[in-house]
């Protein structure tokens, strides 16, 4: 039998409600033996509950699951395991207070009944290796970076010998360097006749490993593409039921009036970092994870509050900065890279999340006056099209773009916002909103708004930016204007 | 089958997630119904548990649980918790009853004086917390000891006695206009706190802090300072609540407020109040407190053994909080 | 001038509590050979603390005196081991304390660390009698102990007692006599950790009453602390509408409750029990309690002290060593209150001003 | 003087991460210091405190404490707490007493009666704790409660005095190899709960549990039950902690364990225990118990006025926590 064809794995009609709306509504599904298959829709669209039901982690209501041909029941995530079926989740996963071995070993560990520490070492020096991960397993998980987190779940997953991986936004948050490796390590997979499957938004890493792309979109199947044949717009049409032409809408142009000044920045991560950004100007941060893109996000704002020298100028005059209060209240915003761990209340409902920075609009002294802030809230949930269920869920229920949403709203509230400082604005977020964004930076931008924008993707600094400084190591090591943009140029600055 | 579960699903979670409260109130009733059943009548045929007399006596020795426990829930929105509530009753109390008998100073300004004692013992531990790190459980737990060990010091372990009859009134078995002056207190402390909670941007902040302190930080909210003022104002509640129990007693007591802290840490969780920022709705706290106020009070007046109290006063509270977490709790 | 209160308060007594408590006759003849001495203002007997140290001579120098005391969180402990310091103070011994902070295990260890410092002997008032038998018999031998009241039990070489099943009675009589004839529907406040002084004085009582045709037991309840039984009071004061008595054999009780009568304005409810601080006693003149037996720390401490230098000397001392019937049988009453505590605590009772 | 800075930190930090006890054990020898120079002498011309007779002292009165801290780590490990330890000591303690002296069960078969008790007890807080998902906190305290009432309503709220004196050696004042038994009895604790928490699988889960709920749920691990399983060691361990109470007092008393659960705590905490899941290390809690036993003992022996030492305790936890943490906590 022609081992390309041979069905690995069969999800026939899975639905799943929550709070009796449908999250997946008879999804059907096929994975073949050495095939990556991709799942694609947009935020909300129901992939992570699908595999979570495959996984053993939720529970489904209704549909089938077939393995090589026999239905199974996969009660719980040890169920999963061992009927050969591991997972990299889309949120963190693992424990911090363990070591990075204890983790990868966790809940299968050698030995039996204490742990044999030695062969789980030696293990997990391999495993880790695979991935590229140059790191003590014997050290605590949280002193890891969360690329070097990602890693590790990703090596976690991979070492489970299992037939079918699913992988859940592998990529969002490791380097193009560690992407590659892993790409490399998938094909090798393939080879041995493991069925993946791979969730991604970016949809250009799809041609690179995928062979056939499956489409979600509000928890049905729209369609099964070849990758070969498929081109992006048929599968952004599809996820997003409509076409989106132009994926930069740049028109913004920066003036010539200096607004933000920052004369060297320094502390234990980064270094001497000099930059003038213009009003109105969208000034890009390139660099490989860790390089201390975020840091100086971090220390412009004020979030961080150790030690630290420098001098940040605004409109030319030197703000001092012991907390974030101080710069908000000369306009900055800023809208961190990791929304739920940085920047929402999750169980607080999407108007307290809203209005918290800038409680004082809505209302003079100590209280707070609801109908105005309702008003408020109301409007910029309208023009931002956040969509959810209800107005008092809880903002943890929303889909992750548009959650997205809400941290940006917050800023936009402030009519005297006039520097935004964005990381990473487009993580784990849908084509769809992913170009709404866009769209926001480039009005923001119009109507004379300094952003400072960090991400890893770098088609988006290219076609977002009007200039992009590249970070190494935490020293600034180029700024390229918009004319000189070239993609070789920029890896080049960030590694060497 | 699936849309009646459904159906009835609805219902009940939308309610409770519109007035958590619900849970609790419902308990409040099933004790009351319980005790009124098994009251004892008095010589006019009244039932006693109903008596104007008993309610007063419920009020009366609710009011300074339901009082702190407002405070406790507000420490409790911010992530932290406080058990030095209790030390803080001790020591202040004391400060209070010294100042009284031994001075002659004005009642104002003594009581002042300790209010004021009882915000710096606050702030004491919430600098400890926030300066130091150190987890609010440890931190208060330490501020206990001392805040004991002064009270103690500073009364040589005997209770005094007091005599200033205008306090003991205001403060403990006065009344006014027929309701007793706790009751008054309590009313002015469930407005006060509410506001505060739930309508002030200082309760906005507070609760942003429980539920994501990183979040609150990136927002602009000064977290220590909110912190240090969450833990004031439960050292200062505190040290009002010690008013009562002397005024009730009519002496300061070297032990006075020993175990309140658990109280209100009870009080604040069966209103619906969680551990990390959830909840935090006054009114379902002073709910919450009255169910243990009801509950002590109709066990004494039926009669239940002070050992088998002890039991049922543990089964009730467990109850409640499964009956409220199970009703606000979507599916 | 301090005759006529005695006299007065030991009418209140019965003339001897030998037959009703069914302990032995508290025997003070050891004291009152001794002779002599201190008058703490309630009759002639005391003891010459001063003759005894002078008659121990060499003996007494340097000697080290350790003081375990069970708790110091209430007046009368306090009071005991400052009346105990103060009195090795003036006789030249040096002492050495240890609180128990109210925990039994903590009393073990200060026994011990009491041993370490080689004292020549301990006075002990005891925090939970029981759980001290085990180490007393360990010291044994070691170290004289004199617990000021008794331990069941226990190994040692003498101990103090005190009549408290006396005081019991002395409740009875004083609600019989209070009642002349009424009926008396009585509340009894126990302890929640029932410790052996107070099982004794309510047994005392409950026999006493069980004697007295129109006094009746009508309900028994325990609480912890203060404010439990301030409510407590009221409540079931309202809902047991026939009760008019309540027997508190301790003083957290007694205030809570004369101070929830107190509040709820009914003079027509009577406390009697055992206790006497300055609060007490203030409430007792103002007629909230109807009477109560004050306790002496400073007697009790004395006598404690007392037996203990004699054990050092040598001396034959017979155990137990009784607490001088005087002393088991003082009567307070609103009348006298004040005396009480001018006498027992040197200043006036609170609240009388 | 930035390299001078930045190598001096390097050096400490890097030792305390390895090390997470120095801080404990720094404190643990101050304190025998400050206690050493103090002490009294005894007529042999000894410093008391370092006497074998007071170190026996300082061993037999810590073991409870230490043996209780163990298990509470682990408590702490998977991110809940335990209230109740205290109670299932008052409540187990008077079963055995009370079987002791009233029945003529061997005695081998009433310490697993109470041990089994004990677990039961933990247990049923481990039930309610991921059956209805109520806080620990108040899960905890609630089964206090009950479990406090039944102690008192078994005997009746009086202490029940124990004689059986191979009882009271083995779990109190005997010695073996002139060692007294409750240091070996800490011995063997240490020794199970390290092999326990830091080496089998199951102490591994735990501390997982404790980081990352979820990531342990999804790892396939039966949180619930590794739950259970924690508090009804804690449960069984108070059962344990108890006969040693009972043997050193030969006696139960009905308010035996009472705080005992908060000294757990501390200990654990100052043994470098987190409240979710940080630390857990056996050796480390270790110390931080005998912090608490030398410092009671010496405070006693010193001579410091009692209500100080409740003001000395209350500061030396607080400095404790935070000169542990401080070192501990990387730049
Ligand atoms: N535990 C949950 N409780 C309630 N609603 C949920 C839960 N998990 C998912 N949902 C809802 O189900 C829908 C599908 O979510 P899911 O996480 O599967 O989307 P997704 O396709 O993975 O999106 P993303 O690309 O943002 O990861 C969303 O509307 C989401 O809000
Ligand atoms: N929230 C944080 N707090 C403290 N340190 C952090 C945080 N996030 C990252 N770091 C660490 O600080 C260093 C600089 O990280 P930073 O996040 O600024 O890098 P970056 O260029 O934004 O890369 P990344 O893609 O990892 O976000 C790294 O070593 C990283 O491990
Ligand atoms: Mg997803
Ligand atoms: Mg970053």
């Amino acid at each position: 039998m022609d081992k390309g064809n041979e069905l690995l794995l069969e999800l026939k009609n899975i639905s799943k409600r929550f709070y009796g709306s449908y999250a997946l509504k008879d999804a059907s599904f096929q994975l073949r033996k050495g095939e990556v298959h991709i799942l694609c829709g947009e935020n909300g669209a129901g992939k992570s509950t699908l595999m979570k039901i495959l996984a053993g982690v939720q529970g489904k209501d209704g549909g089938e699951i077939l393995l090589e041909g026999r239905p199974v029941s996969i009660g719980s995530p040890l169920e999963a395991r061992e009927l050969g079926i591991a997972i990299v989740f889309q949120e963190l996963s693992l424990s911090p207070t363990i070591t990075v071995a204890e983790n990868l070993f966790l809940n299968r560990e050698f030995g039996r009944f204490f742990v044999n520490r030695k062969k789980m070492y030696a293990e997990s020096r391999k495993i880790l290796e695979l991935v590229g991960l140059k790191c003590d397993p014997n050290v605590l998980l949280s002193s890891l970076s969360i690329a070097e987190t990602q890693l590790v779940q990703i090596a976690k997953a991979l070492s489970m010998n299992a037939k079918i991986i699913i992988m859940d936004e592998p990529v969002s948050s490791i380097t193009e360097e560690d992407t590659d490796k892993l790409f490399e390590l998938i094909n090798g997979l393939k080879r041995q006749g493991v069925g993946i499957i791979y969730i991604d938004h970016r949809i250009e890493n799809y041609k690179r490993i995928g062979d056939r792309v499956t489409i979600l979109r509000d928890g049905c199947v729209i369609e099964t593409l070849d990758v070969g044949t498929a081109t992006k717009a048929d599968i952004v049409e599809r996820m997003v039921g409509r076409e989106i032409s132009q994926l930069y809408p740049k028109t913004s142009k920066p003036t010539k009036e200096v607004k933000l000044k920052v004369q060297g920045l320094t502390d234990d991560k980064i270094k001497n970092i000099n930059l003038e950004i213009y009003k109105g100007e969208v000034f890009g941060l390139a660099g490989l994870g860790g390089a201390g893109r975020s840091e100086i996000l971090r220390m412009i704002f004020g979030a961080n509050k150790i030690n630290r020298s420098g001098i940040v100028e605004i409109d030319g005059k030197t703000v001092r900065i012991r907390s974030p209060k101080d710069t908000m209240k000369v306009g900055m915003g800023y809208v961190p890279e990791d929304r739920k761990l940085q920047s929402l209340i999750l169980f607080r409902p999407v108007s307290f999340n809203l209005s918290l920075a800038f409680l004082d609009l809505f209302g003079k002294g100590p209280f707070l006056n609801n109908s105005k802030e309702n008003q408020i809230v109301d409007e910029q949930i309208r023009s931002m099209q956040i969509r959810m269920l209800s107005k008092k869920a809880a903002v943890k229920e929303l889909s992750g773009g548009n959650q997205q949403k809400v941290v940006l709203s917050r800023w936009l509230i402030n009519d005297k916002l006039n520097i935004l400082l964005v990381d990473e604005p487009t993580r784990g977020v849908d084509v769809g909103v992913k170009y709404e964004i866009y769209k926001m930076i480039d009005e923001l931008a119009n109507a004379g708004i300094t952003i400072l924008l960090v991400t890893s993707e770098l088609s988006e600094l290219m076609g977002l930016c009007d200039r992009i400084a590249i970070v190494r190591e935490g020293e600034i090591s180029g700024i390229l204007e918009r004319d000189e943009f070239d993609q070789t140029a920029i890896m080049h600055l960030c590694v060497h | 089958m699936e849309s009646l579960q459904k159906k009835s699903n609805f219902n009940m979670s939308e309610w409770m997630v519109k007035y958590p409260q619900l849970g609790t109130g419902l308990l409040f009733v099933v004790l009351c119904i319980i005790f009124i059943i098994f009251s004892p009548t008095n010589k006019a045929g009244d039932n006693v548990f109903l008596t104007a007399q008993n309610w007063t006596s419920i009020l009366e020795s609710t009011a300074g649980f339901s009082i702190g426990a407002f405070a406790m829930a507000l420490v409790l929105l911010t992530g932290g918790i406080d058990l030095s509530a209790g030390a803080v009753m001790a020591f202040t109390g004391m400060v209070v009853a010294k100042l009284m008998e031994h001075t002659s100073l004005p009642l104002p300004l003594i009581i002042v004086i300790s209010l004021g004692l009882g915000l710096l013992s606050g702030l004491f531990n919430g600098f400890i917390i926030v300066r130091f790190k150190v987890p609010p459980f440890l931190a208060t737990l330490g501020t206990a000891g001392i805040l004991q060990g002064l009270g103690y010091m500073i009364a040589d372990g005997k209770s005094v006695y007091v005599t200033n009859e205008s306090f003991t009134r205001i403060f403990g078995f006065g009344q006014f206009l027929g309701v007793p002056m706790l009751a008054w207190w309590t009313l002015l402390f469930t407005i006060i706190m509410y506001l505060l909670i739930s309508k002030t941007k200082f309760g906005r902040r507070a609760q942003a802090i429980g539920g994501n302190e990183e979040a609150a930080h990136n927002s602009g909210i000064n977290v220590s300072a909110m912190k240090c003022a969450a833990y004031g104002i439960m050292g200062l509640v505190s040290a009002f609540v010690v008013l009562t129990t002397i005024g009730r007693l009519g002496s300061a007591v070297p032990t006075q407020g020993q175990g309140y802290e658990l109280q209100f840490i009870v009080a604040a969780v069966l209103g619906g109040t969680g551990f990390s920022g959830q909840g935090g709705n006054v009114f379902s706290v002073l709910l919450g407190s009255l169910v243990l106020g009801v509950l002590l009070n109709g066990m004494t007046l039926v009669g239940v053994n002070y050992y088998l109290q002890a039991v049922i006063k543990g089964l009730v509270i467990i109850m409640a909080v499964i009956v409220t977490l199970q009703l606000s709790r979507k599916k | 001038a301090c005759g006529g209160s005695t006299n007065k308060s030991n009418e209140a007594k019965p003339s001897s509590s030998a037959g009703a408590s069914g302990t032995a006759a508290p025997d003070n003849s050891d004291l009152i050979k001794d002779g002599i001495g201190t008058d703490f203002g309630f009759g002639p007997i005391g003891h010459d603390m001063e003759g005894l140290v002078k008659r121990m001579g060499a003996k007494a120098e340097g000697l080290k005196i350790g003081i375990s005391v069970s708790t110091q969180e209430n007046d009368w402990m306090v009071e005991w081991v400052k009346s105990l310091k103060k009195m090795c103070e003036t006789n030249g011994l040096e002492c050495i304390v240890t609180d128990a902070q109210g925990k039994p295990e903590k009393q073990v260890e200060d026994l011990k660390s009491l041993q370490n410092q080689n004292v020549d002997g301990i006075i002990l008032f005891p925090q939970e009698e029981k759980s001290l038998v085990q180490v007393l018999g360990q010291l044994e031998g070691k170290i004289p102990v004199v617990p000021t009241i008794p331990i069941d039990g226990a190994k040692v070489a003498a101990y103090i007692d005190v009549n408290q099943q006396l005081k019991g009675e002395l409740g009875a009589t004083a609600l019989k006599a209070a009642f002349n004839g009424e009926q008396g529907n009585i509340l009894v406040f126990d302890l929640v950790g029932r410790v052996d002084f107070a099982i004794n004085r309510i047994e005392g009582f409950t026999r006493a009453v069980e004697k007295i045709p129109n006094l009746k037991i009508v309900e028994t309840q325990s609480y912890g602390t203060a404010e439990e039984y301030l409510s407590a009071t009221k409540n079931i004061l309202a809902s047991r509408e026939e009760i008019n008595a309540i027997y508190t054999p301790y003083g957290v009780s007694m205030v809570a409750a004369a101070q929830a009568l107190k509040q709820m304005n009914r003079k027509d409810v009577k406390i009697v029990g055992v206790d006497g601080d300055v609060v007490i006693l203030g409430l007792l003149k103002e007629g909230w309690i109807t009477g109560t037996n004050p306790q002496s720390p400073q007697q009790n401490g004395s006598i404690g002290l007392f037996t203990l230098l004699r054990l050092i000397n040598g001396e034959n001392v017979q155990s137990p060593v009784w607490e001088p019937p005087a002393y088991a049988a003082l009567w307070a009453t609103p009348e006298n209150a004040e005396d009480f505590s001018m006498k027992l605590w040197g200043r006036a009772p609170v609240g009388s001003n």
